[in-house]
């Protein structure tokens, strides 16, 4: 099964990425744009997605920093 | 004294860190597979990119065996000093608080920093006046040393910080100007910049030499 | 691939060409073996329109270990017992399409090329040519990108970046340059040689997976189920990974101190193609690969694809059979898949093979030696080739402010901004970092427990300025030659040998190849009478962008030794009170032709540069070298871009130090202060010291006090260091804001 | 509107960080993992999300070696 994992940045702790691309943006004429974040996509195929978890605990996201969310890919999104 | 320095696939400065601990020692290389750290001493995480510094830095290399073993050792009291990616591994090992952060330019950046040395408890800075100064080299992208407010509390009051950013020298952003912290007993200390690089003036300073000699002289105690 | 055209042409291969390979095959080329021949028949691998040029370059001497011809030359150093290796090469191209990665892989092949001949590297410099950052978002972005992908590169694998040079003019905005250099040591006894020997012994492969990269326009060779749809499959850009290499580079290093291999080689352009036919050539022997043995990161490759993929991180190595289980031992040490996929044989051909079935089979020489050559058909431009910039600076001018906005403009302003990206200290080695001095210099023996005698070191160069090639090929390539050899004479060192890397246009435009060869022709000349071997280089032709070619230029890079870098020479002044002197050729005769100046007051490239007698400037190269070696000179800088009052600022901001000077009569004070030419050094210390020097020393004053203050003959220039501090400082961040 | 891109490297072209996570995963007990691929998550608010691709494009990702793909919050997947 194919999951996706998605990882930012804890809120608070300075997102130096996303705020150097909120102020790119507007340079571009992208002036709309606000609370941009960056962080780590990782996708994967795995047989338990259930110990997708675990790993994102023990490997993929520093739990300190970073808060991670697990999409599996039956429950995905529209794509525009 | 005996150091062992640690190789991962990655590592970059560690024949630095290890012609440095041989200024006051006698040192070799442990390989990232080993378990056996008989006849050591004192324990250096060398700079670099372990495992490519992929997916967040240090977070690869500290489920390598030897990092099994050197949780061990740092448990029983043992010295272990992390330089720059070594203190990444370190703090994503949990043997230090704190996480070290993409620097906020984003930008690598190599710059000889000033230090002051903090009074703290730390063994790896002991042959230092409290608040001397020390020229070394930082260089980094991730350097941003960052914890929770009261995780910063604690250390502070817990005599944890040994070394801050002499004002206008913390390039990365690091939390109230902390480059170097140790853990709660003193033996294991992480900084970002580099004292194997600083262990002779004609390469542009030999401040660093103080954290060896300190582990020299705890050593010998 | 249009209807109209056929797959050879479509490949860049001529009908002349084409009709040279089914004469020596005897029979037309088949799809795979014609994408081989059209890479091996490229300007980039068969040196078509540059290898008659190349014969000039003196290329023997005393210290010379390796030659051209090998993935880098190395020259003796030390006692005796070590060998330095260095090469420069471009990654134009592909930087222009994607700078970062462009850049990056620029850099891996370099590191490639030194450890393939056994050398552990030890560091790298770039040289970097883009647009005017004024007026080109392009340029900024190519110069963010770049920058940044040679500091991930450099910074990952563990070698330091030490120097460079960057230079920013309109034609480079379509074409920018990205070259590296890269220094290695080894024991001379340890150096290997890529020539496959022995019938029977085992081809290996090893380090990343094979996939896409690279292969680009070939995909036209592609079988025709692939619809368009597919193009995607079709990935052209090479992507880097240092970790990879690092992994490889000690793979190699360690397979060598193991003495477990007979032959190494890195694959760079041409992948898999050239290495082979390469190492079969030079053993005179004949391989057979099978693909399918290659490890791939895509299943469906092609046998051309898997043949012609430019994947980074690959090393071939032939290896006797009965030693092949402890390489492959070694390669799962580190990580790296180690694979064998063929076996040296004594046809003299090239055979592929796909799973066992023959897919190809040709002639080693007719890939490697019967590449036609070309003869350039040089002429002179009748009328002068390169527009005038934009001006910058007004003639009227005060000559302090003059002084100001010519170091704060791209080419003159520091370069912090750059060096503080990359990592100049991994290794121990660098005594000299970037601004510090005119040339990097590093320990070849990093033990600082050693520190009580002499510390024997390198130093190294590298340079190139298009602008004054543009003017006059010959000369600007002699200058070029001559700047390195004054910046090693600075630190105090002693040439040893040069690489080049030649960044040319279009050679088959009778402009272009007047330039190409009267450049080649400057650098032989001047190599010659210096005495100093050309050991390796590269060739980058066709850089031309829609503006129009690049500057024609050469960028030069020299090693040099000195017997102890306790006494390296450094830019700045070190204390208040001591004297500074002029040290100059008696032929020097700077002028504005040429000139960072005339550049900025918007004049063409054009006007005669200075003619220099190269004996009398080695002599005073060999003098300055003597100064600085006994340690008694404070600092020793040459006059260089910017001129003599530039100079003078670089020792300034070098230090925080003023100086009061009064400068000699001249008949042009304007030429004196920024006129540009070889020959001329700014030195500081003690008067007896700067006396020393004789004849061709002239003392100007002291250092000390907050102002840069010159004085004489129409000139009047006093401006504060803590202004020129701050505009050489700010202005390449504000330039890229 | 909130908008996530995600944004991977292209089919074919080197994903080093994936390759590196994916030999990671089993020495931690995670042995049924395959094609991993590590790439990046864009987080922003737009008023106008019809520019997002434009965005994309220009600045989030690098359409030589990147592919991307625009997540509205609104057709977002469910979480586990
Ligand atoms: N691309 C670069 N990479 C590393 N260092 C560089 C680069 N460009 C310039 N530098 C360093 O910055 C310093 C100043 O550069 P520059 O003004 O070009 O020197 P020079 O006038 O001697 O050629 C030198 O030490 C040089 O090595
Ligand atoms: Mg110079």
């Amino acid at each position: 099964m194919k999951v996706r994992v998605l990882i930012r940045p804890k809120a608070g702790i300075l997102d130096a990425q996303g705020q150097t691309v909120e102020r790119a943006l507007p340079a571009l004429g992208f002036d709309d744009v606000r609370n941009v974040h960056v962080g780590r996509l990782v996708e994967l195929e795995v047989d338990n997605p259930a110990r997708v978890a675990e790993m994102c605990e023990r490997l993929l996201a520093n739990p300190l920093i970073e808060d991670y969310e697990i999409v599996t890919a039956a429950a995905d999104g529209a794509r525009t | 004294m005996n150091f062992g320095v640690i190789r991962f696939p990655g590592s970059c400065d560690e024949t630095d860190a290890l012609l440095a601990a041989r200024r006051v020692g006698d040192a070799r290389l442990l390989w990232h597979t080993d378990r056996d750290l008989t006849g050591i001493d004192a324990i250096i995480i060398p700079g670099g990119f372990s495992y490519g510094d992929y997916l967040r830095v240090g977070a690869i290399a500290r489920f390598s065996p030897v990092m099994a073993e050197v949780e061990r050792f740092a448990g029983h009291g043992g010295l272990v000093l992390g330089i720059c990616n070594g203190f990444q591994v370190l703090c994503e090992a949990g043997l230090l608080p704190g996480a070290l952060l993409p620097n906020t330019s984003l930008r690598f950046t190599c710059r000889q920093v000033e230090l002051e040395v903090t009074k703290s408890r730390s063994r790896w800075t002991s042959a230092c006046e409290p608040s001397e100064l020390l020229s070394i080299p930082a260089k980094h992208q991730a350097g941003r040393y960052w914890a929770p407010d009261p995780v910063l509390d604690e250390i502070e009051e817990g005599g944890q910080v040994a070394l801050r950013y002499v004002p206008g020298n913390n390039f990365n952003g690091s939390s109230r100007d902390i480059a170097g912290v140790c853990n709660r007993a003193g033996n294991v200390m992480g900084l970002m910049p580099h004292p194997e690089h600083a262990v002779d003036e004609l390469t542009g300073s030999a401040d660093g030499l103080k954290l060896f000699e300190s582990a020299l002289a705890m050593a010998l105690a | 691939m249009s209807a109209t055209e056929s797959p050879h042409r479509a490949l860049g291969l001529t009908d002349f060409e084409y009709d040279l390979i089914v004469e020596k095959l005897g029979r037309d080329p088949n799809g795979v073996e014609l994408a081989i021949f059209s890479l091996m028949w490229s300007e980039h691998c068969g040196y078509k329109h540059s290898r008659k040029l190349l014969g000039q370059l003196p290329t023997e001497g005393p210290r010379v270990v390796m030659g051209p011809g090998e993935n880098a030359g190395a020259v003796s150093v030390g006692d005796g017992s070590l060998a330095c290796a260095f090469k420069v090469e471009s990654h134009n191209h592909p930087s222009a399409v994607e700078p970062f990665q462009g850049a990056a892989t620029g850099v891996g092949g370099i590191l490639r090329d030194i450890f393939a001949i056994g050398a552990r590297p030890i560091a790298v410099l770039d040289s970097l040519r883009f647009g005017e950052l004024e007026h080109s978002a392009r340029s900024r972005y190519l110069l963010e990108h770049a920058v940044a992908g040679i500091g991930h590169y450099g910074n990952s694998i563990g070698v330091p970046t030490v120097g460079g040079e960057i230079y920013f003019e309109a034609p480079y905005e379509q074409n920018c340059l990205i070259n590296v250099l890269c220094v290695g040591l080894i024991e001379q006894d340890k150096l290997i040689r890529s020539a496959a020997a022995g019938v029977g012994n085992v081809v290996v492969l090893f380090g990343a997976r094979t996939g896409r990269d690279g292969i680009g326009g070939a995909s036209v060779l592609a079988s025709a189920e692939l619809g368009e749809g597919d193009e995607s499959k079709r990935p052209t850009v090479q992507i880097g990974d240092p970790f990879e290499e690092n992994k490889v580079m000690h793979c190699s290093l360690e397979l060598l101190d193991k003495g477990l291999l007979v032959a190494l080689q890195d694959l760079g352009a041409a992948g898999l193609t050239s290495s082979a036919s390469e190492m079969a050539s030079k053993g005179e022997v004949g391989l057979d690969i099978d693909v399918r043995r290659v490890p791939l990161r895509e299943a469906d490759m092609e046998p051309f694809e898997i043949m012609i993929s430019e994947s980074q991180e690959r090393m071939l190595c032939v290896v006797e059979p009965q030693r092949l289980d402890e390489v492959l031992a070694v390669c799962e040490r580190w990580e790296v898949h180690g694979t064998a996929i063929g076996e040296v044989t004594d046809t003299r051909t090239l055979r592929v093979f796909d799973a066992g079935e023959l897919v190809g089979e040709m002639p080693v020489t007719a890939l490697v030696d019967d590449c036609p050559v070309y003869d350039l058909e040089p002429a002179e431009p009748a009328s002068q080739m390169y527009p005038a910039s934009d001006p910058v600076i007004g003639a009227g001018l005060e000559q302090g402010a003059t002084l100001l906005a010519m170091i704060g403009s791209g080419n003159l302003s520091s370069r912090r901004w750059v060096y503080e990206q990359y990592d100049q200290i991994v290794g121990s080695r660098t005594v000299r970092r970037p601004a510090q001095a005119d040339a990097a210099v590093l320990l070849l023996e990093p033990d600082a427990k050693q520190s009580e005698g002499p510390r024997p070191a390198l130093a190294i160069s590298i340079d190139g300025n298009g602008r004054r090639v543009a003017c006059d090929p010959y000369r600007g390539a002699v200058e070029a030659v001559l700047e390195c050899s004054a910046n090693l004479a600075c630190v105090g060192a002693e040439p040893l040998g040069l690489t080049n890397c030649l960044n040319f246009g279009n050679p088959e435009k009778p402009h272009i190849a007047w330039q190409l060869s009267r450049a080649v022709a400057g650098l032989a000349d001047v190599c010659r009478s210096l005495s100093v071997p050309v050991v390796g280089g590269n060739v980058s032709l066709y850089n031309e962008g829609g503006g129009g070619p690049i500057f024609p230029t050469p960028v030069v890079g020299m090693v040099g030794e000195l017997p102890d870098a306790r006494t390296a020479g450094r830019i700045g002044f070190r204390d208040e009170g001591e004297v500074v002197a002029l040290v100059a050729a008696p032929s020097w005769k700077p002028s504005l032709a040429g000139s960072e100046l005339a550049k900025l007051r918007g004049e063409a490239p054009a006007g005669a540069l200075p003619t220099v007698d190269v004996g009398e400037i080695g002599a005073l190269h060999t003098a300055v070298r003597q100064a600085v070696r006994t340690g008694s000179l404070s600092s020793a800088h040459d006059v260089a871009d910017g001129g003599l009052a530039v100079a003078l600022a670089e020792c300034c901001l070098s230090s925080g130090l003023g100086a009061r000077l009064e400068l000699p009569t001249h008949e042009d004070p304007e030429a004196l202060l920024f006129g540009e030419s070889p020959g001329a050094f700014v030195v500081s210390g003690s008067s007896r010291a700067v006396r020393d020097l004789g004849e061709y020393a002239e003392i100007l004053g002291e250092v000390g006090g907050p102002n840069l203050k010159l004085r004489g003959h129409g000139i009047d220039l006093t401006v504060r260091v803590d202004a020129l501090e701050l505009t050489h400082g700010e202005a390449l961040p504000s330039l890229l804001q």
